[in-house]
Order: C-alpha cells, then structure tokens, then sequence
C-alpha cells in the first residue's frame, strides 16, 4: 500500500545526490529490499516508470537486490 | 560528462507509519491521483465471529471500536435479534436509544473538543490546550466523564458496555441510579450552554459540494437513531434489509476500509447527513440551536458535521433527558432483566435466519449482518462501519476541494485537508494528526 | 530538586483503541496523569512524534503483521519500560480468535479474492514477540489498575498482576455467583483486578484478564459438567481471549 | 468513616536512617541502619525487622549484626522481587521504616555455657553472622564452637573478611565447602553435610544451630542426629512470607505456629512433627 | 430454665418497621437484605420493609464491618523523608438481625485481634458497632452445620437478640448498649410469663429441628479426627476438585488472613497503607520473595483452611472457628461441601458414631 508515496522519497532522495554529484542522466538505480516488506516489486516499479518520467531518471534500470530483513535501501545508482 | 556510479544509503520503510494518509499528486496544476489511505491493519472480525453465538456476537463485535462500541454493540444485538425473530420490549428499547444517545454525546463531545478544536485554535493537539485553554479542556473532559459515568450506570462502563444484551439487559437501572444519572445530565446543561456558545465562535472553510447524504429515516416523528430505514437526500428509500443496494461496496488496493457508493459516484454517512435528512425530528432545543446556527438542510458543506455534531449534542442531552424523566414517572420494570446466558438455557427460542442491525451511531450507519444457523451459531457475517462508507466521499470532497486551494501553500493545503477528514470524524485514530499528506508532485 | 518529567509515549497496534478511550474517559484525573509525566507521543490525540529515546511505551493492541513486528521491535529499542495495556496487547485478546482459522480463509472471508492485498500473520501478543515490563490486563483495561500500574512504572519497582481468581473479588461484591444461576462464567480461572466488573453488571466474566498462572483446568471442567453446561460452548468462550495462550505453551514446550 | 490517628499501633515505623551501603555480590547488598536518635535495635540474635519503604511496601528482613554492635544494626539484601528491588536502589542518607524486632531469635541464654555448632549455607550466613559475632564478641561463656559454612561457589561467598578473620581465630573451628569451586579454591567441594561427620563434639553439651535454604534441613538434621546431638539442642531459622509480624496476618503460618511469633528460631524437637516445617 | 425476666422486653410485629426507623434516624444500620436466587446480603437500610428477616446466611458475614476488605492502617508523606502516621478508621453503625453462627464468627474475631499483640484498629472499630442478634428457629438449608459446632443457639456476643415468638418478638437485653436501645425506644414493653412460655416452646421446637444433625461424630472427637487425618486421601481429592478461587475464606466469618499493600497517590509523594483480605488458597499465599511456596498443592491449601477451623484454633483459643454457617460449601462452585469432608474423614479414620449428635 505504501509504494507509492516512498517512491516519491525515493526519486527525490536520487534527485538531491544527482544534483550534488553534477549527475545529468540516471543510467541504473540499486535497490535492496526485505522479504519483509508490504512492497509489492511490480506495483514498485510501475510507479518508478510512471514517476520516472520527465525527470533525469526516465527510463533508468531498476536493479532490485533481495534481503532477509525488512528494509527499502537505496543503495546507489550509476549515471552520466 | 564519464558515468559515474553515487553511493547513497536511505532508508525508507521507517517513514510509512500511521494508519492514515493522505495522498495527493497534482502535476502542472492539474489534480492527478487524490486518495485517502486507510492502512490500518486489517483484523478480520467478519471471519473471527464465523461459529460464534449471536448471544456472544455483541461482546466480540463490540470490539471492533473503542469509541462506538455502544453502537456495534446494539447493531449487533439487532441483527441477531432480527435474524432470530425476537421483538425487544419498548422498555428495553427505550434504554437502547438512551444509551446511542449517551454514546453519541460522548464521541461528538471528544471530536469536537480534542479534534477539531485545536485545529480551529492553531494548535497541534489538546495537550498545548491545557496550559492556554485549561477551562476549555476541563469542560470537555468533565463533560465527557459525565456521558462515561450515566453509561456506567446503565451498562457498567462506556468502552463495550456489559449489560446491554441479546434480549435486553442484565441490570436494569434502579430509583436511585435513574435520580444519579439524571441529576449528571442535569448539569451537564450548564457545560452545554458553554459548549454551544464557544462553537458558535468557530469558523469554518468555506466549501461546498452537492452530494448524497445517506442515514436512517422513518414515518414517525422521533429522531431515528435505532430504526428505521435506510434513506437517502437523492430520495431513495429501501428496507435495512436491502442495505447491499445502499452501500455496493469494493475494495481498493489502497485501503484496508472497502469503499462504497449508492446513487452517485460516493454519499455521506454521519451527523450532517442526518440532520440533512431529518432536522424536523430533533428536540425543539437543538432546533432551536440550527437555526441560531443558520444550519438550513440540505447542508452541503463537509466542514459543517462538527455544527451538525454540536446540534445533534443537545438532542441527545435533551432526549437522554426525557427518556429518563418518563422512566422516573413509570418504573423500570425490574423484571425485564435477562439472564446472560439465555442460550445456555434455552430460554429465548433460536430459529435459522438472517438478520440486519442497522443502527446511527456517532459516525453515521452501521450495519451488522449475520446468517445464523437453528442453533443460533453466525455461519456468514458482514460488517459495514461508516468511516468505510465515508471514505469514498472524502476523496470525491478532496478532488473537488484541492484544485480550489492550489494558489495556496502546502502547509495550508495540508491543513485544510487534514480538517476535511477530521470533519467526517473517522475513526479516531485516522482523524487525529496522524494524517500524513504527502504531495507527490505540483 | 526538580525531577525531569518521565518521557511516555502511546502506540496502538491492532486493537479497537478502546483502552486509549479508556485513558482518555479518565476526565479530570488524566490531567493528574499529565502532570506527573510527559507525553511525548500519542496517536490518538497528539500530532508530535516524539525522540528516539523514551522512558516509558504503553503499547496497546495485538501484533498481527510482519510489519508489526518489526515496529514493535523498534519501540522496544527506544523505550527503557514497555508496558503492554489491554486484552490485545497482554494475551491477544479478540484478535487471537484468528488463529481458530487458516489464515488465507479469513482473509479471503473478508476480502473476497483480493485478499492478497492484505497482510496478516498468525496473532500474537506484545511479550511473544518483544519483553514486556509491565502488564495491565483487561478488555477494555480498568483505569484503577492502570495507575497503579502507571505509577509502579514510575516509581520503577515491579508491579504484580493479581494471581487469584476474578471470583475472589466478584465474592467480596456479594454478586449472586454466575454458577448459581447456572450460567458457565470464566471466573474461576481468570485473573483477578478489575473489581469484577462484568459481573457486577450483571453479565459473566468472559476471561479477558488471561487465565491465572496455575489454574485448574481439569477441576473447572468438572465444575463445568456438574453444572451441565455444554462444554464446546465453554472451550469457545476460553478460546474468546486466550486463543494465543497457545503460542506461550508451545514456546514453554520448546524450552 | 470517622479517622483518627492511631497512637501505639503495632504498625508505626522507625524513620531509619541508611548509613552505608555495600555490594556484596551481583545479587546482595549490605545495608547498615541507623534508628532514630542512635537508639539500640536492642534485638536477639536470629530477629528480624520489618522494613518499610513508603510507597513499595514492607518486608521480613534478618538482623546481620549482633546486638553487641550499638550505634546501629546490619543487614542484608538479595534482590529477588518488587520491594528488594527498590531496596537496592536506595543509597546511603536514604530512609527506611522499621518495626521490630520481631520473633523468636536464639536462646541465647541458653546456649551459654555449651558447645556450638554453626551450620550455614547460603543466605543462611546472614542471620547467622548475628549469633556468631555475638558469641565471638562473648567468647569466654562459651564452650566449643565450630563454623560450617557452605556456599554455592567461592564468588558467592558472603563476608568473606569477617570469614577470614574467623579461620584465623584459635578459639574457633572453621571449615568450609562449595559447590562448584573455581581453579583458585583450595577448600572442600561438597553438599555441607559432607562437612558433619568431620566435626568432632560431644552431644550432650553441643548445640547445632542451622540456617540455610529450607531443602537443607532435612539432611543436614539427620546428620546431626547421627551424631547423638539431641533433637531440643538443633536449632534452625526458618523462612516463611511474614507479613506483620504480629501473628495475624496468616502468611507465615506452619500448620499451627506463627513463624513471626514462635519462630523463626525452632528448635527441633518443637518442628518435628510439625509436618509443613522442613 | 435460667431466664431473668427483667433482661427481658417485648416487640410486636407490627411495630418491627417502627423500631427500625427509630434505630435508622440515630445511626447508620446495616441488615440483610434479598439479592435474589435466594440470596443475602448485609446492607445499609433505611427502612424495616427493606430488610429480609427470614434469610440463610448472606453471601458474605458481617465481619466486612469488623475487619473492611481493605483497611487503611496509615497515611504517608514522602516529603520529609519516610513519614507515616498509623490511622484508624471506624464508623459507628448498628448491625441487626445477626445470626448465632455469624455472632459465633464475631467472637473467634474478638479473640484473634484481642490476643497480645492486640489490634487496636480492629478493637477500636468494634468498640462502635452495636449487634442485634436474630434467632434462627428453622434449620437454614443442607449446607448448614452449626449443630456440630453449638452455635445453633446464642452464647452472647450481641447487645440485643430477637427471637421470632409468633405475633412478636422476645428481645434479650444483654449489655448497657442494650438497655440504652432499649430505654428509647416506646414500642417495646416488660416481658410476662406467657411471652417466656411461648419463647420456651419455639426453643423446645427448635431443639427437636436441630436435634436431626448432621455428621456421625461426637463434638468432643473432632480434635482427635483431625490429629488423624493430616495425610489423608481426601485432600488428595479435594487437590483435583478445589480450583483455588479462594471463594470458601472470603466468605468465611472466621477467617481474617490479610495482605499489608501500599498505595501511592499519583503525586507519588503521598499516600497510603492499608491491608486487604488475602486468602490461604491464594497461589501467592505462602510465596517467600525468592519464589518458593510453601503451600503449593491446591489439596494442601484446602487441608490448612479445614486445620484452622478444626484443629490449630483449639490449642490456642479452645474453640472451633468453624462457626457451622455453612457459607464455604454453599459457595464452593467445586461443590467441595465441608460436611461431605468430614464425613469422608470420619469414615475413613473409623470414627463413625451414628448416635453422635442425636439429642
């Protein structure tokens, strides 16, 4: 239930270290997540596309790494 | 410019607490999404009173909500005494209404001065009240204290009454409990007149929307509280029975609460909506205090449920009053009191059926609904609560209300939106200052 | 010498928040309450959220998701006392009723087919999953006991939840006994501190303070049959409350 | 409801004063007390007090120290439960109620004269040290005394100076036993009982005094028994929950006897067929 | 028959209410009272028509005006340290209509809080009440054994005591409290001989209802019964059945075990002592702060509250504190029936004597 809005946490945290690292493109996005999560991956990532678009992360790759624990990690992301 | 790769450690699962929010995307001015999340933890009570007695049902389903477990308490007593054929005597139903009136003064007494209050004053909550406002906060938890303590007396305790059965109740209140209970209402009058005179002070949002007011309505001249059936201001009108017609509920991945909508796309349950539908039933003294307040149904401001609240406060003092008084006149026939474990006995005869309870409690209808078997066991259960049915009607209220407000900053947004909910005075906890309003883009 | 005001802060969890309202019904006596101690978060009525460190976490409501789990956990980490209030938080309550089903049954019983939308887990309560300092039983808890209890939390000395019988006290409120009027009451196994509420108003006891530590089970079976009260009747109404006894004598067994 | 304030009741405290506080273990602490005025606990060996703190409640607990101590009285504490709990708390300056002493203590009188066997294990020191300062204190009325002690490892070992002190002493027999013992421990390795046969004595004028956990008795009797000591000169201390110490309140009672007045001194010919006793 | 005429006075029936709202305009009075499901209570009564004259044993005995449930002992104040004042709480009330067995439980409280080191809160608050005792001239129900006891007739204990005579009641003056009740009242007159024959009769009919008793011991043998049996099966049994509520001591007039507990009020700085019922079949009982119980086994506990009833109170008050009020088995949802018990006792210790009791 709660994609939607940490997305938006999400996109604004790559903005801000984008915009500190001079980062003009995102290429791919790291992500490490719990099984223990209510995050849904597919609800996930439909919401990345969507909100994605029209900044410098649209159409980046989104590489979703697997944890035990419950976490949602941005864990980097690679870019131009 | 090379690719590089920008290491970065956020965690974000720790900020998706709270039980309710609100989510609103407007992008390039235009209102995209607009919902309000109900991520309550589901709990299942449909499923956990599935092989239960319906002598048993009230005492579970009551637990659903602390804060109008009176009323689950008599919509599921209805519904079992429905589904099995049992007419409730008119003194047992006399005291039934009197209680939904104890509970509906105390829940609209704790909304109106702990939740909307410190909003209309600026303030985050009633604790920073204490120390500015301290008569104010007195009153409010005096007056509260004063519906808990008749509901004491009547039912042993407001928070899942004990007495209040299948068949009637376990205590009926005696010469000298109706003399403690009265003379407590009594003076809460004073507190009242207080009440009504700061309200009239408070200023609400300007806003407006033509929408469906759903609630109970009746052909006698008494204000319906505990029966009737269900109507509708878009002049519908259908039999409790029928209340899958009025709510055709669904559910949506976003909130633990089904929605619901009858005639249009969302309609609204709770104090607004009856007094829309039945303003001409209220004791000359709240109506009195309508027109002073220049509520003139149909009322289409949401903000308004707190006025409609306030009114409907001296209806239920006032009718409390009179319920008693004629109690005090007539006797309570002691020998009404039931025997809790009636089925354990046999002594109320059970025969398969289904049953409704439908029932206006402080947040608007209730529904309870079981299926019982010819032992009186639930073999199917539903439970409509009126925040579940209001939820819908928020949203539509939202998407009219933000594209209004936009030019406007985001606290101020958020503010208003936050007020919007707390209006509907949903369940306790979503309408508290647990809203988080996230804007997802503007 | 001024002492710093303990730092209380107020969770719910799955539950009706009917103990809240219970605090909250206490009138002007919570402002007794408030002046002894500093709330620092409190869903229900306050918008703060309050400071990692908190002295005092009265936790109401059973844990029932994975989500839960972990938030508990991390209320645990920030509170030096936890107390567990009310029958959902201190033996699981109504909620454990869950635990009589499959539990995709349940949740397709309410949701229908998109009950995949909805997490949930087998019911705990509070100690099953995090230690729990103080305990304050009752469905909805009686405020006496929880400023006792509150108080016993202050003054940082433990506080004992009665070991005997509801009937104990139900007797010393001369109540007509539930038995005598042949009707199955869970009393004589429930523990004791609320003054025999339900009792005094007329209805039996229904258990929702947890069974004493060493009751008599086969003893009140007989009292049961003697009484010639159907006894599926009486194990659904232990199993009304106590359901998630069972996960505390399933941890004692693995032990 | 009429109140009044109730002169001479049995339940007014003592405002004491906490003058020092040691740690003796992980679970024991020693507390010296000082009454009002410097007053004399003026107690017998193997009393108790009840010990007040306002607001926590009241508890039984043995008076340490021998009454040859004036100025003040000791004390000490394993924190088990609610009220040692806050006990261990307090610091030294603190106050604390007392009522008492209470009970029985040993007969001291009596014992004056004779032989003494000490036997001790655990806590049971902590009464005891009463009677064996006092007889130390008093040495010459006594006849031959031995000291045996037992403990669970050297670590939990309480008073371990004044223990010392007692091994060094000619007029005293001293021997000790653990039950675990650690690579440093030079001493027996043993239940106590295994320290009986050893001790050399003449029954008829020896007296065994006993205080330990309540499953010692049993063996530990039978061992004196087994040395012809006569079943009216073994004495023990018993633990029981008083409560008021007046022989009221029901909660020490051994079948007909109040521990908080007729014990918790017995001697074992009184217990003997008292079947909740031992 | 030693009857003093002059001690004493008549009341007719139909004055009964009259003399009863004397007594309620001078003091508090507190009488049995219908519960319903045949059941009692002693209650505050304004009026005569409240009161259940013909009543069984009420739920609990009179001694929750003797002893309160919870008794505050002294007030505190933290401010300064460790102070506490001891307090005494007390109300002056009149308690009517007392049976013998529950007078019988009064007097085995007298001797307890009296016996050094004397109770002061106890004689003090006793010292207020006033009794007026009421004869029982039916045998109240199968629970009863005051029979075997001899509390089945009154032995003192009450300033004034009624016995139901037909069209009125005789009232034996037995104290100064008495008489002074007595001298204010213009309802009651001098009793003559016909008012001692008929009270003669109704005794002479009592004895023969009560002559029917119950347990095939004699009196004198219980002792010995219970030197006997400490290591009986019937503990054994009454360890399966007995489910420690703690109902059989609550309601027993002669038990007085009690807790000390101290309340602090919410300023923590103040507050209160007080003591509290507290029962032998209790779990926590006979705990000591280290955890161990010295009364574990439910069949124990039950054993202990029938000893002190039976056996320890005769060797230090050379009475059975079992008053024969029949409260313990008519409560007992285990259905644990104190006479049952004996029975088994008897039996199986071989000291059945079925003559025993017969008069």
């Amino acid at each position: 239930m709660h994609e939607m809005h940490l997305l938006k946490d999400l996109l604004e945290d790559i903005l801000k270290h984008a915009k500190d690292n001079k980062i003009n493109k995102v290429g791919k996005v790291y992500l490490r997540m719990g099984d223990f999560t209510e995050i849904n991956e597919d609800i996930l990532r439909h919401y990345f596309t969507e909100h994605a678009k029209g900044t410098i992360v649209d159409g980046a790759e989104v590489v979703i790494e697997k944890s035990p624990t419950r976490e949602l990690r941005l864990v980097s992301f690679d870019g131009e | 410019m090379s690719k590089r790769n920008v290491s970065v450690n956020v965690e974000y699962l720790t900020r998706v607490e709270g039980h309710g929010n609100i989510v609103v995307d407007v992008k390039e001015g235009k209102l995209e999404t607009c919902q309000l999340q109900i991520v309550e933890s589901p709990r299942f009570f449909e499923g956990m009173i599935k092989g239960r007695s319906i002598f048993e049902a009230q005492h579970i389903t009551c637990r659903i909500c602390g804060i109008c477990s009176c009323g689950h308490t008599l919509a599921s007593i209805q519904a079992a005494e429905d589904a099995i054929g049992f007419k409730p005597s008119k003194q047992t139903t006399e005291l039934r209404k009197f209680l939904l009136h104890m509970e509906n003064l105390d829940s609209h007494i704790l909304h109106i001065y702990l939740l909307v209050a410190p909003d209309l004053l600026g303030v985050k909550s009633f604790v920073p009240l204490i120390d500015t406002h301290n008569k104010v906060v007195r009153r409010a938890l005096r007056m509260k204290k004063a519906a808990n303590d008749v509901c004491d007396i009547l039912v042993g305790r407001h928070v899942h009454p004990i007495s209040s059965i299948v068949g009637g109740f376990t205590k009926l209140p005696k010469e000298k409990d109706l003399d403690a209970m009265l003379q407590i209402l009594y003076d809460m009058r004073a507190d009242m007149t207080a009440t009504v005179e700061l309200a009239a002070t408070l200023k609400f949002p300007q806003f407006e929307r033509d929408m469906e007011f759903v609630g109970l309505v009746s052909d006698d001249a008494e204000y319906p509280m505990l029966m009737g059936d269900i109507g509708s201001t878009d002049g519908k009108r259908i039999n409790k029975k029928d209340y899958k017609k009025a709510t055709n509920e669904f559910v949506v991945p976003h909130s633990s609460a089904k929605h619901a909508k009858w005639n249009r796309e969302s309609y609204m349950v709770g104090a607004l909506a009856r007094v829309n539908l039945n303003a001409g039933k209220l004791h000359p003294k709240a109506k009195e205090l309508a027109a002073a307040l220049g509520v003139k149904p149909k009322v289409i401001n949401p903000y308004l449920n707190t006025v409609a609240q306030l009114i409907e406060c001296v209806h239920s003092l006032e009718d409390g009053i009179r319920i008693l008084e004629e109690f005090k006149k007539n006797g309570v026939n002691q020998d009404e009191v039931v025997l809790v474990g009636l089925n354990e006995q046999d002594r109320i005869k059970v025969k398969p059926g289904i049953g409704v309870g439908a029932v206006e409690v402080p947040r608007g209808i209730l529904f309870h609904n079981y299926e019982v078997d010819e032992k009186g066991i639930i073999i199917k259960a539903n439970c409509i609560i009126p925040t579940s049915q209001n939820v819908n009607n928020i949203e539509h209220d939202m998407r009219k209300l933000v594209p209004e407000i936009l030019d406007k900053t985001d606290e101020e947004i958020t503010l208003a939106l936050e007020m919007l909910v707390r209006a509907y005075d949903p369940c306790i906890s979503c309408s508290a200052h647990f809203l988080d309003v996230k804007f997802v883009g503007r | 010498m001024t002492r710093t005001k303990p730092k209380v802060a107020f969770f719910d969890f799955a539950c009706c928040e009917g103990c809240q309202l219970q605090v909250a019904n206490m009138g002007e006596l919570l402002l007794d309450v408030l002046g002894l101690i500093e709330v620092v978060e409190f869903r229900e009525v306050m918008s703060e959220k309050g400071p990692e460190k908190i002295d005092v976490a009265v936790v109401e409501g059973s844990i029932t998701d994975k989500h839960a789990i972990e938030r508990i956990k991390k209320i645990r980490d920030r509170a030096k006392v936890l107390i567990a209030y009310g029958s959902c938080a201190t033996i699981g309550g109504v909620n454990g009723m869950k635990n009589n089903f499959k539990l995709d049954d349940i949740r397709k019983e309410v949701y229908g087919d998109r009950f995949n939308y909805f997490d949930t887990v087998e019911t705990k309560a509070v100690h099953q999953v995090v230690k729990v300092d103080y305990f304050v039983n009752g469905c909805p808890v009686y405020i006496p006991e929880f400023v006792k209890v509150l108080k016993a939390a202050l003054q940082g000395i433990p506080y004992e939840v009665p070991d005997h019988a509801v009937c104990v006290e139900c007797k010393l409120n001369e109540n007509v006994c539930m038995y005598d009027r042949g009707v199955a009451c869970m009393g004589p196994v429930t523990r004791a501190g609320c003054n025999s509420w339900c009792i005094n108003n007329g209805n039996i006891c229904y258990g929702c303070r947890g069974m004493v530590s060493n009751p008599n089970e086969n003893g009140a079976m007989d009292i049961i049959k003697k009484y010639n009260i159907p006894m599926d009747m009486v194990i659904n109404k232990m199993n009304m409350y106590n359901k998630c006894r069972e996960i505390d004598k399933r941890e004692q067994k693995k032990r | 409801m009429k109140k009044l304030l109730l002169k001479d009741s049995k339940y007014e405290i003592k405002k004491s004063k906490i003058i020092k506080v040691t740690t003796l273990t992980d679970l024991e602490k020693f507390f010296e007390i000082e009454l009002p005025g410097g007053d004399s606990l003026d107690h017998d060996p193997g009393q108790f007090v009840e010990v007040s703190i306002l607001g926590v409640g009241e508890a039984p607990i043995s008076v340490s120290s021998s009454p040859t101590k004036l100025g003040s009285f000791e004390m000490v504490v394993r924190k088990v439960g609610r009220f040692t709990s806050a006990l261990h708390q307090l610091k030294e300056g603190d106050e604390i109620g007392i009522r008492g002493p209470f009970g029985k203590g040993f007969p001291v009188r009596i014992l004056e004269g004779n032989d003494l066997v000490f036997v001790a294990a655990g806590l049971g020191i902590v009464p005891l040290r009463s009677l064996i300062n006092f007889v130390i204190d008093n040495r010459r009325d006594f006849g031959k005394v031995s000291i045996l002690l037992g403990c669970r490892t050297p670590q939990n070992m309480l008073f371990g100076d004044e223990v010392a002190e007692w091994t060094k002493r000619l007029d005293v027999n001293f021997s000790c036993t653990v039950d675990r013992a650690d690579p440093d421990w030079k001493g027996n390795v043993g239940m106590i009982t295994s320290l009986i046969p050893g001790v050399t004595l003449e029954p008829e004028r020896t007296f065994a005094v006993i205080v330990g956990p309540p499953v010692m008795y049993k063996f530990v009797i039978a061992e004196l028994l087994k040395k012809q000591i006569p079943e009216r000169q073994i004495l023990v201390s018993l633990e029981r929950n008083m409560k008021c110490g007046l022989g009221k309140c029901g909660h020490c009672q051994i079948n007909g006897l109040y521990c908080c007045q007729d014990g918790p001194v017995f001697s074992y010919d009184k217990i003997k067929g008292v079947p909740e006793a031992l | 028959m030693l009857y003093n005429l002059s001690q004493y006075v008549v009341l007719k029936k139909e004055d009964f209410n009259g003399f009863i709202s004397d007594l309620v305009k001078e003091q508090k009075v507190v009488a049995p009272v219908a519960k319903g499901c045949g059941q009692f209570s002693f209650e505050e009564v304004k009026s005569g028509s409240e009161i259940s004259i013909d009543y069984i044993p009420t739920i609990l005995p009179p001694k929750k005006y003797f002893m309160p449930r919870d008794e505050n002992i002294a007030t505190y104040d933290l401010s300064n340290g460790e102070d506490m004042e001891p307090v005494v709480e007390y109300e002056k009330m009149l308690l009517f209509g007392v049976h013998t067995c529950d007078l019988a439980g009064i007097q085995c409280l007298n001797m307890v809080f009296s016996e050094r080191p004397r109770d002061l809160n106890y004689l003090i608050r006793k010292n207020q009440i006033t009794i007026i005792g009421y004869e029982c001239n039916f045998y109240c129900d199968r629970f009863a054994s005051c029979r075997l006891v001899h509390n089945h007739s009154p032995n003192g204990g009450y300033d004034l005591f009624f016995t139901d005579v037909g069209d009125r009641f005789m009232i034996h003056v037995n104290t100064n409290t008495g008489e002074e009740l007595v001298a204010k009242s213009n309802l009651l007159r001098k009793a003559g001989e016909k008012d001692f024959e008929d009270l003669q009769r109704v005794r002479e009919a009592k004895n023969r209802e009560f002559a029917k008793n119950e347990i095939p011991i004699e009196h004198e043998k219980i002792p010995e019964l219970f030197d006997r049996a400490y290591n009986s099966k019937v503990w054994e049994d009454l360890d399966k059945r007995c489910v420690a509520c703690g109902n059989c001591t609550n309601v027993c007039p002669s038990c007085y075990c009690f807790n000390m507990i101290d309340e602090p009020n919410l300023d923590l700085k103040t507050g209160r002592r007080y003591r509290q019922w507290d029962s032998c079949q209790n779990e926590s009982f006979a705990k000591v702060a280290g955890g161990e119980s010295f009364r574990k086994e439910r069949g124990a506990r039950q054993r202990h509250r029938y000893y002190r009833k039976f056996k320890y109170p005769i060797a230090k008050f050379s009475r059975f504190f079992c008053t024969g009020c029949g409260r313990c088995s008519r409560t007992c949802m285990a259905c644990i029936n104190l006479k049952e018990t004996l029975n088994s006792l008897i039996k199986e210790q071989g000291m059945e004597n079925p003559e025993a009791g017969k008069v």
